[in-house]
């Protein structure tokens, strides 16, 4: 591979080719007019700004709700929207984009939109942002009163983002990690990184022009056992490549590990861990705020079950206090859920919400230590990725997933080292069976061997590759933990 | 006892990997000589790798929706290579949504698959089956 | 009323007259034979014997998870009970008895029987087990694989203790004060205690013999807005006076309030006071477990919020430790639920239950205050009761709910002061507006007025009587604290 | 103005106390005169109290789900007793389950009542139809 990144600022006039080399991939791409559409986005009412939302929940101590949800055609793909505003009671909108975008594959796209619309049914499992064109995506966007992001997996994202940022779309999901490792095999992280650097810079380009948009590394990652070190990791480092283009409103996430202690501390540290090395970059202008998914791996097939998933991702994401919530369904394990069970699921998970909104979760020892131990782990790697950099971000980041200093459990990247093994300790919380080379010390080591142990013994069976097994068709079958029956 | 190639993939933009690699481990335990090309698999890429170990089965996965796309003419391409007779299951989430299981079945049927599994398919569910339609 | 009461066991012998009273009340009733129904009762497998699975559940750190359930006709509940035993899950089964039986009026509940039986559909709110008599209940409880217990609201129940327990049945809910004040207008607690006690009594002679009957006073109460000082109360009062008459296995409910501190609170505190008490008056070889009842209040109509209210109750459940929680359905705001409906209460609730089931509530100073003022506010009522019953518990439930010394609110029987008015704070925990003749010393008086000044200057009002209705119509409109809008 | 009188109560076998104590505050705020029997009241209990306070309406709840059979007979009792034509409303869970409610409206206007509610209703959704209905 011989592009050469870094994490400085990209320069905007040096980027007018790039942009129209991007634009040019599909025939959309050119009814893209950056001025229009910073005028267009002027003219928007900022009850549909994602950011001017997100800060006002921030400021209030509320946790907001939004689903994911894209279907191939336009109109179908709008009721569908609307109905998870007006019925579902979201407080923010998503709209998902299908896997071939994904790919950059437009003319498979293509095919799946026209067989979509033949068929009367969605072939594909999201909407197709870039094959739909600006007008078409600004007619969503108008017909709809609350802010909308675009969701999607894409390592490399300029075209979908140029187009859907003109369209009036005011969020943007995804990072040149957080896109790449859990989604693609053979994308070389210094190209998803300088693709997502082109983002950034155009986000901070319409930023530079006034107009905030959203960012947001996606958290959960591979979504299976992934301990908050990790995400934490990947999301910091993603928080400083945006902020370092110009980006200055970040949500950064973090997938529900399912102990609530866990997942409270890991809520609480993430903002505390990005303030903190942005702040290191002299970045202290950046507005971070959080998002929460609700269980990300494998879902019980029973509807009644999955609502006790749902909610329980509620009541952690409430207690942690999350800026926002990412709503599962109760047709996760069943497929593209309908519009009505999506709906169901984010006005379960609402209840639960408004009856936390006013509660706190004490303080007490046993999450002071959770949060030292992701602070302490965290800081180990981050600090690791920036020595291998030699204090550049984007480079330390290539070099930490080489060395497998940073590595996310079960991500098809063939970048990715793939030398760990999570397993949940006996009460739940995902810690690390082998750590590969996370740049772990002896006590963060020592800790995790107990606490492995600790579940061994419970179990009456050495730690091994068997739990983690366990442990991933666990929720799917009605428990957190994998225990032999 | 003779040792049966199975070569396993996840076809098309899919990039679900979690479960490829639970299947991996279970075949290869099972006493299997498992080649797994991951994620991301074009037709192309089952086609040959199935041609260069002279596998006796393909195991297709197909996670994210699009498989009725990604797997016509994949059978075609089999018979042109003039393995068109090999052993053929796929399993996972193979439309978008969820759609009656007996119509799914019927489907990838017609489109070339010998056995068709549903997602909640554990390995052990396949393994008793696949066996005999290797004739261990 | 010239019963004269106290808490002393009553002699069997001198009980003869009044059971064949009892028993001659209906024609059902000369099918009893104890010593046969204690040959009958040796006979049944462990598995089927309710305080056996409480036990095991209690030793285990388990919740166990128990619906309400019954319709008028035989064939048609067992089905259901099957239903909810096989399809639901559930740990524990129910019979919950019909209105008319509760209110002993056997010839309405017979017309209502026919008239189900009739028109293929249950016109009775429950299983009239009076009616169908020892022979038909036994058939029930011999179709079924797991324990099953009496559920009603009697104030009177002697003749269905007599039947049901006689039948096979190892567990009978109830109390002389907790199925007396919720659940009747004019029956005076002297002859609704009296009552109870033969219903304990005969639970006792059960005991005797061998043969464990557990028995659960009525936690909840009227499910509205009742503070745990109130609740644990009663209970700890019923729990002595079973004690007093024979009775080894209590199980002791507090109805969902809706702040977890408060809720977790309540559950470790109830089984705490409940022993001290019985230890006080030398009653040491009784077995506490606890039960937690599902928000007992309105609910939601929509069935998604229902179920977050649901799994709610099932997070406070587990982080509580509860021995057992009484399960909600979705079709609580619509009417009886169809079996369908409870066994998804039932399985979104377990799955909440098992993947808490290995996590633990941190102890904490805000647990650990809410916990102080339980124990000061319920040791404050049941020391002035001991005091004005001189030493006697019966007699001194009597005279305090004629002080307003135990006060339910909401509450329609007559023998209740009604003076109390309670109200939620700024998170949700319920608290006094007004206290009436609750015994609360300065200390706790202030609190309570503290913690509504600080959800006042919240809300911007002056607490008063709006508070209290719009709490109650709080958790059916989708939120906890009933806040002006 | 002219001061209307209530009769309120929940009949039968029914305990629920809550909604009547929020009815009988709601109504005496919105000026009427509300004689609250309170729970568990029979028939008798209802035409004696309309009666002896020259009750302009009479508010029946049931929440338990035997309305059916216990409000059987009542507007004839209030015949014989020479108030026949007494308005008479009905609120709360009326049938056991969940039924068709046109039905369950229609069911309960056949046994004599003027207006049927849902167990939804606010208080503020029924004074102004009772002020019209009594002509205020
Ligand atoms: C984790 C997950 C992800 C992770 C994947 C990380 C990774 N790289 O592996 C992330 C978050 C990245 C992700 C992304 C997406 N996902 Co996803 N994901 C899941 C989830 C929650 C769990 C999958 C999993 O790991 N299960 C555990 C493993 C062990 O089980 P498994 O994969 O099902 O495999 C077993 C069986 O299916 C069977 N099996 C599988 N293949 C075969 C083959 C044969 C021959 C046989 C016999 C058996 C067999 O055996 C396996 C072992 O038991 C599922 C829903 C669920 N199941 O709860 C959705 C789900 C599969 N995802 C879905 C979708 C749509 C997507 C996205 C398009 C969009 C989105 N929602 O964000 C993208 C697609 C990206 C892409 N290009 O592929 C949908 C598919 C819908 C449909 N087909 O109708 C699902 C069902 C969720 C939903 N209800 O919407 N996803
Ligand atoms: C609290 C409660 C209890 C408490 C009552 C305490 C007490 N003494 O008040 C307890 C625990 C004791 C109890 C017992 C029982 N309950 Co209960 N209870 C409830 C619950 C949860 C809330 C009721 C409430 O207080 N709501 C708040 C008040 C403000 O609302 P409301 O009562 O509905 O009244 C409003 C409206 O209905 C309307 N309205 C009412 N009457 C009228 C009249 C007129 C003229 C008008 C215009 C309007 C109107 O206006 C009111 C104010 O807004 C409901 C379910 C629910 N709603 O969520 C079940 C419910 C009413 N109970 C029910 C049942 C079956 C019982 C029991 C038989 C058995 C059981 N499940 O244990 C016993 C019956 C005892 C008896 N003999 O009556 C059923 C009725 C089912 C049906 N009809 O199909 C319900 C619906 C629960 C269910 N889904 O099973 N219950």
């Amino acid at each position: 591979m011989s592009i050469q990144i870094n994490h400085h600022k990209l320069d905007w006039q040096e980027m007018a080719d790039e942009r129209h080399e991007v634009l040019a991939a599909w025939v959309t791409g050119q009814d893209v007019d950056l001025e229009e559409a910073i005028a267009y986005h002027r003219a928007m009412p900022s009850k549909l700004n994602f950011a001017h939302t997100l800060t006002k929940a921030k400021q209030a101590g509320r946790t907001l709700a939004q689903p994911r949800a894209g279907v191939a055609e336009l109109g179908a793909h709008i009721e569908l929207l609307q109905y998870l505003q007006n019925e579902g009671e979201a407080d923010l909108l998503p709209t998902t984009i299908d896997s071939y975008t994904r790919q950059n594959r437009y003319e498979e796209a293509e095919r799946g939109l026209e067989e979509s619309v033949r068929e009367g049914r969605s072939l594909l499992n999201g909407f197709p942002a870039v094959n739909h064109g600006v007008d078409n995506c600004r007619l969503l966007v108008e017909s709809l009163s609350i802010p909308v992001q675009v969701r999607h997996g894409t390592p490399d994202a300029r075209l979908l983002a140029e187009i859907t940022l003109a369209a009036g779309f005011t969020a943007f999901e995804g990072g040149g990690i957080s896109y790449n490792i859990p989604y693609a095999k053979r994308v070389p992280l210094e190209k998803s990184i300088r693709d997502w650097q082109y983002v950034d810079r155009l986000t901070g380009y319409y930023q530079e022009q006034g107009i905030t948009i959203n960012r947001e590394p996606f958290g959960p990652l591979t979504g299976t056992l992934v301990a908050p070190c990790i995400s934490h990791s990947v999301a910091v480092i993603e928080a400083v490549l945006a902020a370092k283009q110009g980006v200055k409103s970040i949500t950064l996430g973090y997938g529900q590990c399912g102990n609530i202690n866990q997942d409270v501390a890991a809520l609480q540290t993430l903002p505390l861990l990005a303030e903190e090395y942005l702040r290191a970059e002299g970045l202290e202008d950046v507005e971070i705020t959080t998002v929460f998914h609700q269980w990300m791996g494998g879902f019980p097939n029973d509807e009644a079950r999955a609502f006790g998933v749902i909610a329980l991702g509620g009541v952690a994401a409430a207690l942690g206090k999350a800026t926002k919530v990412i709503v599962k369904t109760t047709h996760e394990a069943l497929g593209i859920p309908t519009k009505e069970a999506n709906a169901q699921g984010i006005r379960a998970t609402k209840q639960v919400l408004r009856m936390l909104q006013d509660q706190v979760y004490p303080e007490n020892p046993v999450l002071a230590q959770e949060r030292e131990i992701i602070m302490q782990e965290t800081r180990l790697i981050l600090d690791r990725t920036l020595e291998l950099g030699d204090g550049d971000w984007a480079l330390g980041a290539v070099r930490a997933f080489a060395a497998g200093v940073i590595d996310v459990p079960f991500a098809p990247s063939s970048f990715n080292a793939g030398r760990t093994m999570p397993a949940r300790d006996n009460e739940g919380a995902v810690r690390f069976l082998s750590w590969g080379n996370l740049p772990f010390n002896k006590e963060i080591q020592d800790f995790h061997r107990a606490k492995l142990e600790e579940r061994g013994k419970a179990e009456n069976r050495t730690p091994s590759f068997q739990m983690v097994i366990d442990d991933i068709y666990a929720i799917g079958q009605g428990r957190l933990i994998g225990r032999p029956r | 006892m003779e040792t049966k190639t199975l070569v396993l993939g996840v076809i098309g933009s899919d990039v679900h990997a979690v479960g490829n690699k639970i299947l991996e481990i279970a075949f290869r335990e099972a006493g299997f000589n498992v080649v797994n090309l991951g994620v991301l698999v074009s037709q192309k890429e089952f086609v040959e790798a199935a041609l260069e170990t002279n596998a006796d089965a393909i195991m297709v996965s197909s996670l994210y929706g699009h498989a009725e796309i990604d797997v016509r003419g994949l059978r075609d391409l089999l018979i042109e290579a003039g393995i068109g007779d090999i052993l053929m299951y796929i399993g996972g989430y193979l439309v978008v949504g969820s759609q009656e299981w007996s119509e799914v079945e019927e489907k990838f049927k017609k489109l070339g698959f010998d056995r068709v599994y549903p997602p909640s398919t554990l390995p052990q569910d396949v393994i008793p089956t696949l066996r005999a339609d290797l004739g261990l």
